[in-house]
């Protein structure tokens, strides 16, 4: 049932609303509204039990494993989330002077610390509110890095046919033409291909590694150098950071300027789909060139740098400093993780996803790049189960929702068939991963002998499969009844 | 390892499985040339036991004030069930609602959500949500530079009323994409867009007109007029709005003949703590004819196979994950937890209830701008009439009264000089339904109190 | 799966434990552990997913309707919770100076000093931590007044047979002997009855008022008289307060002493099985016995009044002052409804269970007092549906939480065979008091139609209908593999 | 109306479904000499805003302060997640689990608990908690009076170490029963109770002997031998424990040849905070054969009619709604969510998180003792080992120092000469794990301080 349905004219939360003297405005009519606004009249009590209730119907990493490759989907801790929840956090305006604001500067000003030692760049800057923005913003330093070198010509990015969609929408959305470089049979970037990519025309290359098939790119050093030789600039999408922290830096592979995803590598809580954060880090060669605000420190003082100290920068990306409380969280959790736990956790992630690997590959699954140590992450390819039992990748996605594991990433990268991309994440147990596998190999037998099993599945949610199709042709995005 | 699982024992297991000595040997594809042994500015880690000690000391340090600051980010009451609610591991440690069938929780809030927002606006679609205002406008504009199939033009008319800080955004956003930005300038008296100024661009290509309402200034602008001039010249109107106004104003959607065609907006009023800026949420609603062109999630109703009512993210074809270079927009992660939050904020407080608060925050207003105009020193920058911001001047410069404001424990407002240069000694003030009328009257007399003290240092140092 | 089934031995949580430098301990060996308890070893994540989940199988207010009689169930606000957990509160020592504890003291004195009004009393203690507890010093208070008075022969207290089950209980534990009283026809006490079995030997009588029976007692004053001219006192068990606050008061009945349950009429929540808290009010005869500590103003200052200062006092009932953070609670609820909103909680309660008990006997169904008002609750009897189609009120009580309501009080009073309180309280919508009649229709016909449906109810529920009387029999209450 | 749904045209149909005309009408059996017209002393009300801002002003009368008193509540760390989950509604807005196929989330939680406290104590059963650490203790003696079939005695020994608040609820609770008892002295040089003294009463009749470990002064008895005493005198062993002290020290089913009968305590040390006193919980363990004797619910594990494990409340032939003025107590709500917390603490602190926290504050308190001996004015009382508590005497009144030291912020500890009156100038000094170094020294710097500065008025005023 719909908020909208359990809605009745004239019901208010009276606990909740101002109790006014009389409702008289001075502004002119003009300006005012006749109708009511469709919210719900509902007591505060419906509304506790209406979304208490919808709140149950969600899968999530507090009641479920989610093994979604490429989102780090791990344990968020409640006690970050508690203290960047304290009131003095909380009821902090964003634009109160700097005097006021220490606590919140002096965290802001740690947190860009620690990511530039993780990343081993220059300097960072916090601003961007998720991966996607991450990205706007280091092309956007990259693109100014060659205008102020009146290198005009540089038009087009490269991006490997395996980086995820956000990659080549963000460099379109910066001006750039697109090209896509291809993979060779080990899942590395075809390096052949690149070079006769690279030219007077490349203004840079977006890389991912471990990219997202799940294997370090072995050459990344012989990449960067090719790249810059021909005058481009290498941007890293850190999605996958989680794999190599404390272990290798961007900086040190050779890149110029990258984003994190905080919301992935950090912990912090995914929201149903956000909030997040994707802070920019880069070199010597485009740290002028990072949005503002920055935080800065002059004497014992944090203040805020904008364009007026940093005059290169590439400019605001939001009214404020991005998604502050996300922040906050991620510099809880690093301090709490510290430099050994940092490390730890991507250890323990790789270790995570390699026996993961093994033990689906022993019991009769096909691995991507089986050859390959897994970073944090591995594909399993269904081809062969989708051409012998007819049954999809997407059968057994859902039907793994039947037995309270979410679906891995599925379709993701484009060029592996059928594909599932596992990342278990450090946070899971041994127990868990082996009921996982338990279960994966449940379903394949199901898919021998009961495929229509999975490809009526789920058959425990609170819906059956929806219809996608129909949603998209008869649009109905709007309640009316 | 504060949140690893793994015993001893686990890992011996686990590494026979895989068939390798120790961890480190998992990494053994990284050259090791590249490889480090340990971070070097990351400080040792602490339990959560000592992270409390240290992070209410973080705490501490921000001071914390009577808010009359407001700007682009509103302090209003939140009831506790919102944040009680949102807080749910459900809802906030879920992942974007790709698995439709294990979201449906989610996914029908944020067809609720949808639904509020459409109405409140006045527009047929809603998206699931933008990272915050200036960017949702940001992409609106690039929107309406896509979609409007009449005018070429990449022109597009800019009221220097909205936000300063959101005419940054656009200019980094839409410069890229070689969109070209006019501003129109706005009366000194009424502090509203100078109609008179758009008739300059009468014979220009416009694609869109881009207008704030209440404007930075608190100001109402006459929207009717705006709208109806660009539609007349084929150029979509992009709307800023403050969405707990909207339950008083005029929505989008009813301005001029036609509307607004793309109505977008900082969702924060709507439940979501100050929060030191963010997070934060922006909205962005649209005519149906647009809807192909959304940035955004966008979830639908539909059937299961059993032909029950269900959930699911809809018109992905627009979304980078599937068109890639070819996306309406690069958006991915988008700000889910906080629309959760609006759309429970919404549902307790209703529509009369928003509609108390905004003009509880309006009467607000007007009871302490009729005391400020009393005061010998203050006076009123404009006459437009006001949602719950408005513009005073004072006898010296705002930073200074705003500094020994602090001192009483009040955040006084925002200095305005330093993005409108015209308005020396301004300060923009605001007002929600929070402060009574006794918090008002003691920032009256705290602010009377700083200048006569002001004055007087100023005196003695005149003196020596 | 229980918690401890997921535990490894060497597992912990490191991010909530001390990092100890040495496990050094001076204690002799002799007062020392060997064994290691059996405590999960679990990590954070595995106890948090554990208890959302185990959580996601209870009903509660905040999910389902409680038409629980006697009990209470209405909206407990979340506001209130959160302003109870401020840390000036939720961390303040209870032995700490009264200089540092004014905060919590003044709400202490205010919430005394309403109780008293709602009551019609002289005097508060909020000491008693529930219920029985209330009734336990009320009682005490009784016996310490005839003590007083040298009147050692006073030895039976008189309780309704349609009582709950603590008032004879409480009476027992003070040392009393009890004497059931009887109910005439129409709900009220059998006041022929009573007078026989007045006399020297009464020390008092335990009445609720409106009676567990959903009636008010008409001729309480008569009562009143008789009893106090006996020599006897007089005991208000104020379960039922919800009923009639702000109408009459049960000082101004003639009762001489009472207790709230604040975990009901004050909506805090009931915690699945507490805390509650069950202040105790007296009038000029007994306000000298109330149990300490109360709260008391000198000049500006609270003060913590203890046995010192009222040295005829029952004396202390808990280590510091009861549940304080329900105290706190219910004061918040009290400023929050004001007077205005208390009396309309009454009124709006009263007006639910009006409607829903003419609803239902318009619907086909037996109510027990069907020609009086009901209270805020009233008594469905299934008896002759019983008889007819072999159902139990059982069976009707569990085939309702199939629809999503949680039974009501089932066999209680034990006068009523086959009896249903219902108590649907002023929180409750009229659609979901309508839903619910329309729920009871229904199961009325499934049970002429379809006993057996009724009979193996419920079907929907994590579990199917338990064994108690295995459970009793082949006891199992602490784990072992 | 905060919390009401009715609008008035429901309110209208209701009225005519039950044929009156208002709502008052269905007061008409209530005697109208009786009735009131509205309540006098109650304000009138206030929504959540203006709630907020008054529960803050009073929260802000209760200074905050660095706390090293226990006397039976204890500072520790509590993990968010405990109250997190604990406040969820589905815990904390549920009824008792009555109907149990409705509640198997608060059940199993109870079965987890009873299993846990089970094991704490080394005993064979737990209930599912009493009100608090006093009355668990009285509901033990009741029990044990009634419980013992060999010795029909109603007196009781019972050691002065035991917390003085808790010996006066036994004082009210028991004396109805007609219960004697006799306090046990203890050593003024050990601070445990005097073993010479038990002799006494060797040839008495005695029902129970009742001793609390770590005792009031935080010393540890010489529980074995109490123990064994007892039972060969047939006399129940009743036990008061701290909850945490039983991962470090030995269970109390281990105490002596045959271990303790029944074991209670408070329950605040895991994972409820300190909270002004409450809500605490009670809990109470004992052996097999007593478990018919048992007061307070029990929750049994069994199968339903698929077989399937479940789990329900058990022996309720025992309480007050089934057996009434023959139940073995007339306690019904009981302290449900502070249970539900406690078995999350648990279950995140694990066994050897438990342990640590014990150690760390053991070793805490030997820290402090030991730098506070090193003060010239000072002295511990007691040579007898302690957990995390213990007596020190200071050359003045305890009250004055108390009172001095809250003004460095600390609030310094229990003042005894009020409960025992041959400790003069004697204080009551806590330490947890909350507790750095660094706070230890601040503890003795400021006392030392104190010190100095209270001779120094004292001085001052005497010339004077
Ligand atoms: C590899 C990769 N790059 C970029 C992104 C985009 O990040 P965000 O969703 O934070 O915008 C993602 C997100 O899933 C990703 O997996
Ligand atoms: C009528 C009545 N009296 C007394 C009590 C006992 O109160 P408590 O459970 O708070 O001890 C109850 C509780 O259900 C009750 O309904």
């Amino acid at each position: 049932m719909l908020i909208f349905e359990q809605s009745k004219p004239g019901r208010e939360a009276h606990g909740q609303t101002p109790q006014l003297a009389s409702d008289e405005v001075t502004i002119p009519q003009q300006f005012l509204r006749e109708d009511k606004p469709r919210l719900p009249e509902v007591s505060e009590l419906q509304a506790v039990r209406h979304y208490t209730r919808l709140s149950q119907k969600n899968f999530s990493i507090d009641t479920n494993m989610y093994p979604l490759g490429s989102c780090t989907m791990k344990y968020n801790p409640r006690g970050v989330h508690r203290l960047a929840s304290l009131p003095e956090f909380l009821q902090h305006h964003p634009l109160a002077p700097e005097k006021i604001s220490q606590g919140f500067l002096a965290c802001m000003y740690e947190l860009q610390e620690i990511l530039a030692d993780i990343t081993g760049m220059q300097e960072v800057s916090l601003t961007p509110m998720a991966g996607a923005q991450g990205e706007l913003a280091g092309v956007s330093m990259i693109k100014a890095y060659h205008e102020a070198n009146n290198d005009h010509g540089r038009i087009e990015m490269l991006v490997p046919d395996a980086a995820h969609g956000t990659n080549p929408a963000s460099a379109v959305k910066c001006g750039y033409v697109v090209k896509e470089v291809p993979t060779d049979k080990d899942g590395d970037v075809d390096v052949e291909a690149l070079k006769t990519m690279l030219g007077p025309k490349t203004a840079g290359i977006m890389l991912t590694n471990p990219s997202t098939l799940g294997v370090f790119e072995r050459r990344i050093k012989e990449i960067a150098d090719m790249v810059h030789d021909a005058g481009g600039l290498l941007y890293y999408d850190g999605a996958n950071l989680n794999a190599i922290l404390g272990k290798v830096r961007p900086g040190d592979m050779g890149f110029d300027v990258m984003h994190m995803n905080l919301h992935k590598t950090f912990a912090t809580p995914h929201g149903g789909g956000g909030p997040g954060a994707g802070p920019v880090a880069a070199n010597h060669r485009l740290a002028k060139y990072l949005p503002t605000p920055v935080v800065g420190k002059q004497k014992d003082q944090y203040v805020w740098l904008t364009k007026q100290e940093r005059p290169e920068s590439i400019g605001r990306m939001s009214t404020f400093m991005g998604n502050a409380g996300i922040l906050l969280r991620a510099h809880i959790y690093a301090r709490m993780l510290g430099h050994e736990g940092l490390k730890r956790a991507s250890q323990f992630a790789t270790l995570n996803a390699n026996y993961l690997m093994h033990r689906l590959k022993a019991a009769g699954f096909t691995i991507a790049f089986s050859e390959r140590r897994a970073s944090h992450e591995f594909i399993v390819t269904l081809k062969n189960e989708a051409k012998e039992y007819g049954i999809t990748a997407t059968d057994f996605a859902k039907r793994l929702l039947d037995f309270g594991f979410h679906a891995p990433t599925m379709y993701f990268p484009l060029l592996v068939p059928e594909c599932l991309l596992i990342e278990p994440t450090e946070t899971e147990s041994k127990e868990e991963l082996d009921r996982f596998v338990d279960v994966m190999v449940q379903i394949l037998e199901e898919a021998k002998t009961h495929p229509e099993i999975l490809k009526t599945a789920p058959h425990t949610m609170p819906v059956k499969r929806l219809d996608d199709v129909r949603a998209a042709r008869e649009l109905d995005v709007v309640f009316s009844e | 390892m504060p949140f690893i699982p793994h015993t001893d024992e686990d890992v011996k297991q686990m590494l026979v499985a895989i068939g390798v000595a120790e961890i480190d040997d998992l990494f053994d594809e990284v050259p090791a040339n590249l490889t480090i042994d340990s971070l070097k500015n990351v400080p040792t880690g602490i339990n959560e036991m000592q992270a409390s000690v240290l992070f209410k000391e973080f705490g501490s340090l921000n001071q914390q004030v009577s808010c009359f600051l407001g700007a682009g980010a509103y302090e209003h009451h939140i009831p506790a069930a919102v944040w009680d609610l949102t807080s749910r591991g459900e809802f906030m440690t879920a992942y974007t609602p790709y698995q439709a069938e294990a979201s449906q929780g989610g996914l029908q809030l944020i067809y609720e959500f949808q639904t509020m927002m459409a109405s409140l606006t006045g527009m047929d679609i809603s998206n699931a949500s933008m990272y915050e205002g200036a960017t949702a406008l940001s992409e609106a504009v690039l929107m309406a530079i896509r979609s409007n199939r009449r005018n070429k033009a990449r022109k597009v008319l800019l009221a220097t009323t909205v936000n300063s800080n959101y005419r940054q955004v656009l200019d980094l956003i839409a410069a890229k994409q070689n969109i070209q930005f006019i501003e129109l300038a706005y009366c000194q008296k009424q502090g509203t867009t100078l109609l008179s100024d758009l008739e300059k661009y009468q014979d220009e290509d416009i694609a869109a007109v881009v207008v704030q309402q209440p404007n930075f200034f608190g100001c109402l602008e006459d929207v009717d007029h705006i709208t109806d001039w660009a539609h007349q010249k084929q150029a979509l109107v992009v709307a800023s709005v403050n969405p707990t106004s909207l339950a008083l104003l005029k929505a989008p959607g009813k301005w001029g003949e036609q509307g607004a065609d793309i109505v977008t907006g900082e969702g924060q009023p709507l439940g979501v703590p100050l929060a030191s800026g963010g997070p934060y949420f922006g909205f962005m609603c649209c005519k149906q004819a647009l809807v192909r062109q959304m940035p955004g999630r966008i979830v639908g109703r539909t059937v299961d196979s059993d032909g029950k009512q269900g959930f699911t993210l809809t018109l992905q074809a627009r979304e980078q994950h599937i068109r890639r270079a070819k996306a309406t927009s690069n958006i991915c992660t988008n700000q889910g937890l906080l629309v959760t939050a609006a759309t429970i904020y919404m549902s307790i407080i209703g529509p009369q209830g928003l509609k108390k608060v905004a003009i509880q925050s309006h009467q607000n207003l007007e009871y302490l701008k009729q005391k400020l105009a009393a005061l010998d020193d203050i006076e009123l920058v404009f006459n437009a009439s006001n949602f719950h911001e408005a513009v005073i001047r004072l006898p010296i410069a705002a930073e200074k009264v705003v500094e020994k404001m602090l001192q009483h424990g009040i955040l006084a407002g925002l200095p305005l000089h330093q993005d409108y240069s015209e308005l020396k000694n301004s300060l923009l003030v605001c007002v929600t339904e929070t402060k009574t009328q006794q918090d008002m009257d003691n920032y009256v007399a705290c602010l009377q109190l700083s200048l006569n003290q002001i004055k007087k240092t100023s005196k003695k140092a005149a003196k020596v």
